[in-house]
């Protein structure tokens, strides 16, 4: 493997990397994305390999087929669990840069000084700084995500939190800046560690004034932290294929946690810093509304008249892995001659398009899954919504009431529809912790209890039914 | 307080902002056969693969922002190829050691991330041939 | 006749090839410290910059495809930057000469593709204001 | 001017021109994109001169100083010869790639054969060829669209013309081929000429075999062309700035040759060696078909009666510079409430959105104009449709009749609306050399002229009539 072959490859695995994620723009190509994913990785991986200067291999072929043994199972987690597994992987990611990061620069420093440059220097600092609080932030979100026992779920507050934090920040950049303008003095092997245990340390303390719910987003912002530690260790080992897949990954997790924010109506640092979900201010006020109850067997008969029935799955269904009966409703609707739609809100559920992959996982073709911009002007037309275990995402107060934590962020009109039925299974609130006047609204009915077994019901009753009419 | 420990940040941020334009003005001039990596090439390539980078993620279509997430942790998992170069190279047991463990972590993420993500998106089918209704 | 055309052509186009394939084989390793332009360096900026070019041109508006011939005119024209390193650097007039009608070609590009853009985009309004009708 | 300040000086000039690209995805955003072109360049061309080892400044003056004499006319020609310009600009930037290159690798010679590494006379080769056949070739292009007298506009053409073409391509890669081997022999810097010159001999023979008409799609390969130049000369000159701009222009010329190809279902291959339009095989039995004419009185009743009227322009509109009068068409009938639309072929005229530009110097919305694949399933609907001189472009041949040269070719369906009006001087064919039926149509009423006069004679007859209805 000469150096042109080596360079070749490494360009080549960058345009396999580039159409992987091209092709992504569309379920029909997506797969090939994959594919091409995997083609550059296998081309980068043994063009790396298969160079002259590697030539120790039994350490190489153990932790590669480690990495099978323990990556097959994790990539068979249920759907619901997708979540902890991306976060653990940041956290595998940052820690495979943090730990190239420290072993090049004890490396140099014995090789000898005028190999430690102030540009590799930055580069290392920034690349362990950011390896490892993606690695405790990550293994945190994690935790919190599969609801560890030990790691507490809801956000842990104190005074002066920020500014402890910050204050750790700063002393981690100033020990940062002291080596990398003494790279080699004989106490900067010595306070490297100390940067290394203080990004740990700042990794978890970051994490843990945040709520459990405010995890997807936080792990899309340790994605791009993730994705800029691999530049960092691009610009430290001169390879261009590493930057570029680096800058790749760092855009992906922007742009979603982007996303997510505005469809949250929320800003970075209210999501980083504000320790949302915190205290869940229940308006004594409010209890007074009265719910209107319905029984499947009338929803039933209501949703079988229908012309147009809009599904609305929220976080709801995927706690209850409703989405087959789901999926048994929308049979037995559509062989009725009705029409079924599913909205999709973009931060319904826990994660960016977790209720696309719910549903696609039910076999619901995803030509039937509308986005949220685009069903809204149909709603006034649709005689049934169906509110399966969503809140926030239908709350109209959003659109209106400026006191609310929700207020602003764009929400899916069922309010509009002629009858809506919602599923839930009690009268507590949803993720922003707040009431949600939909339910007391003069259209609407509720269904109370688990979303699998009441859907279920609607199913039987159906099927037990008349048939076609 | 406050005021303190933002002067004592912005100071500790100068430096390293410091550190990197000096090691930037440093860097050899390139071109006509100095020595050492040429550091612009690669801020260069930086920039030009973060245009791509959001150009194509922007365009990813939003059903699929979950298999996203996945392919996007493997294809970070290109620290792969660094791992590999400190673990297999002629280096120190402890140095080597570290790689195998960056090595390690990194192999997880591709094969699981890749595996994952082709599992999602076999799920994603448009409409059901032999099925009833006429949607 | 035609055949032997195609041989001498295949070979004239192979010996190139084999130019090219030599010259990057031939290339310095870059990295740690060797000499001369890191040629792969600029395959990999072409690459990038390539990738970039084919997703933002497909993206232009139809509407446009008049005033993007002569924007990526103007800006095709950076070729003045190599035209001024040979018509201002300490060269042979002759030399000079070439770069500085080279700089002249650029330059009419530069101004003439600018100004022509711009007077074409000033004419595309989405709807006048101050209009009859009710379109 | 530092290395460093040099350096990022060129990537901030990299990123103004990649977002002058991007903003012209929308017509609202277009304007900014030029501002960040003209920022871009004027970074690029004001770090490249404040360098240190620039020493002369008055010949730059001076050329900068006559591009400015010679650019800012060539920018106020008229938009009918936009297409001459543009060719004139790709043979421009032809000349300078060239010349550069010649500059560089005499300079390198008398400097010392050790600069002269293959690498740099690869692309030295590449840029000389690319930069002097685009020369040539442009010039070429531009004369025959210029309709200069000593250039024949028709296509040139003789018995063996490709393989003489091919003959002398070859022996000019044969002669590069030589000089990248031996590039500090004695005998090379005489051969340089002799490849400089077979590529200004090849750029002209290149073209004089393709018909006028075919020159829209020839420019965009020679803007190709000449961005690759720009690309070579970045790797001569080892200036990734000129790297990434060639590259943008390469794209730009590439992809516009392709839509400009599908749009009428032909092959590079086909317009490159075709010699299309060609001989205009008159088919003699098309003779004794019958037109149906109306007059400028008769249709004007009858537009005024529509409720959506669809205009349909193309190269007749353009060279009849008809367009503010079809503004005046479009004014009258809006005050009688009529819909009025355009619709818009990609390849109507004679250059990739000819039609847009000239209808927006006519200050028609752009909102109005719809491109075809749009307009194309409302045409049924459509009460009448204004053919202005048009003509290929509605050629139902194009959909069924296989032996036609457009077969294939998507159009507009003109021939769905309930009356057709079509504007023409006379029975002549269009481009494609091929009569259209749809001037026989049983519901298609001629109005021979020229455009400026029908469609002004129509205003006149709207503006007598009796105003509002
Ligand atoms: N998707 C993302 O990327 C993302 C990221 C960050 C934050 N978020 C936030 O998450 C929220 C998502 O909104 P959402 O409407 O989907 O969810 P939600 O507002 O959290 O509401 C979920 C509802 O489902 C009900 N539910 C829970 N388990 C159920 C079960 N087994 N059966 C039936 N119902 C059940 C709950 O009520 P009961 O307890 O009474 O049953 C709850 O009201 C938004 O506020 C969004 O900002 C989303
Ligand atoms: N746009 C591009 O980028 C591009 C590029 C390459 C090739 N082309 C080709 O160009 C053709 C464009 O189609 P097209 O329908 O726009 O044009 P066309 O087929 O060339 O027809 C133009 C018609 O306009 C009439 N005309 C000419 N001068 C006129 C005047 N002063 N007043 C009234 N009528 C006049 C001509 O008939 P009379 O002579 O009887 O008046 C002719 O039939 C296509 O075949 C396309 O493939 C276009």
């Amino acid at each position: 493997m000469t150096h042109a072959m080596l360079q070749a490859s490494y360009i080549l695995a960058t345009a396999l990397f580039i159409f992987a994620l091209h092709w992504m723009n569309d379920p029909k190509t997506a797969r090939n994305g994959v594919y091409a994913g995997v083609a550059g990785m296998t081309v980068a991986v043994l063009a790396t390999w298969f160079q002259p200067i590697i030539i120790h291999h039994g350490w190489i072929i153990l932790a590669i087929v480690a990495g099978f043994a323990v990556g097959i199972p994790l990539s068979m987690v249920p759907l619901t669990a997708v979540p902890q597994r991306t976060a653990l992987s940041h956290a595998f990611g940052g820690l495979a840069a943090g730990l190239v990061g420290t072993a090049k620069y004890y490396l140099w420093y014995q090789e000898g000084p005028e190999n430690l440059t102030t540009f590799r220097m930055v580069a290392i600092v920034l690349e362990i700084l950011l390896g490892y609080l993606t690695f405790t932030g990550s293994l945190m979100a994690a935790g919190k995500l599969q609801e560890v026992k030990w790691i507490p779920q809801r956000p842990v507050t104190y005074p002066g939190q920020n500014i402890v934090n910050f204050f750790l920040l700063i002393v981690a950049l100033g020990l940062g800046a002291a080596v990398i303008m003494n790279p080699s003095a004989t106490w900067a092997p010595q306070v490297f560690p100390a940067i290394i245990g203080l990004s740990l340390l700042f990794g978890v303390l970051l994490i843990i004034p945040i709520g459990g719910a405010d995890m997807p987003t936080v792990i899309a912002i340790l994605n791009a932290y993730a994705g800029l530690a691999a530049v960092a260790m691009g610009f430290v080992l001169d390879n261009k294929l590493l930057i570029t897949a680096g800058a790749l990954d760092g855009s992906s997790g922007l742009i979603l946690a982007i996303i997510m924010c505005k469809a949250m109506n929320r800003s970075f640092g209210n999501v980083l810093f504000g320790a949302f979900g915190q205290v869940q201010q229940l308006k004594a006020g409010g209890e007074q509304k009265v719910y209107k109850g319905e029984t499947p067997e009338g929803a039933a008969q209501i949703m079988e008249q229908a012309s147009l029935v809009v599904i609305i799955p929220g976080y709801g269904m995927a706690v209850a892995q409703a989405q087959h009966k789901v999926r048994e409703l929308y049979d037995q609707l559509k062989k009725r001659g009705v029409t079924v739609k599913f909205a999709i809100h973009p931060v319904a559920g826990r994660m960016p398009g977790h209720m696309n992959v719910l549903l696609a996982e039910a076999d619901i073709p995803y030509t039937d899954l509308v986005e949220m911009d685009d069903i809204n002007s149909d709603m006034p037309q649709c005689d049934v919504a169906l509110v399966v275990g969503a809140n926030d995402v239908v709350n109209p107060a959003a659109r209106y009431d400026k006191s609310s934590p929700i207020y602003g962020m764009p929400i899916i009109d069922a309010d509009k529809a002629r009858t809506i039925f919602a599923i839930k299974r009690s009268k507590n609130p949803g993720f922003a912790g707040i009431d949600n006047e939909l339910y007391f609204g003069p259209r609407t009915w509720m269904l109370f209890g688990d979303a699998k077994n009441v859907i279920g019901e609607l199913v039987k009753q159906l099927s037990g039914g008349s048939g076609m009419h | 307080m406050l005021r303190r420990l933002l002067l004592s940040g912005a100071s500790a941020i100068g430096a390293l902002v410091v550190g990197a334009g000096r090691a930037l003005a440093e860097s050899p001039a390139g071109g006509e056969g100095d020595a050492g990596p040429d550091y612009w090439s690669m801020l260069f390539v930086f920039v030009l693969a973060s245009f791509i980078g959001l150009g194509v993620i922007r365009r990813v279509s939003r059903l699929l922002h979950t298999p996203l997430m996945s392919i996007t942790n493997a294809i970070s998992a290109i620290a792969v190829v660094g791992s590999i170069l400190v673990t297999g190279s002629d280096y120190p047991p402890t140095i080597r050691f570290m790689g195998g463990i960056a090595l390690f972590a990194s192999m997880t993420n591709i094969v699981s991330g890749f595996l994952i993500t082709d599992r999602m998106l076999k799920m994603f089918k448009s409409e059901k041939p032999g099925q009833g209704g006429h949607a």
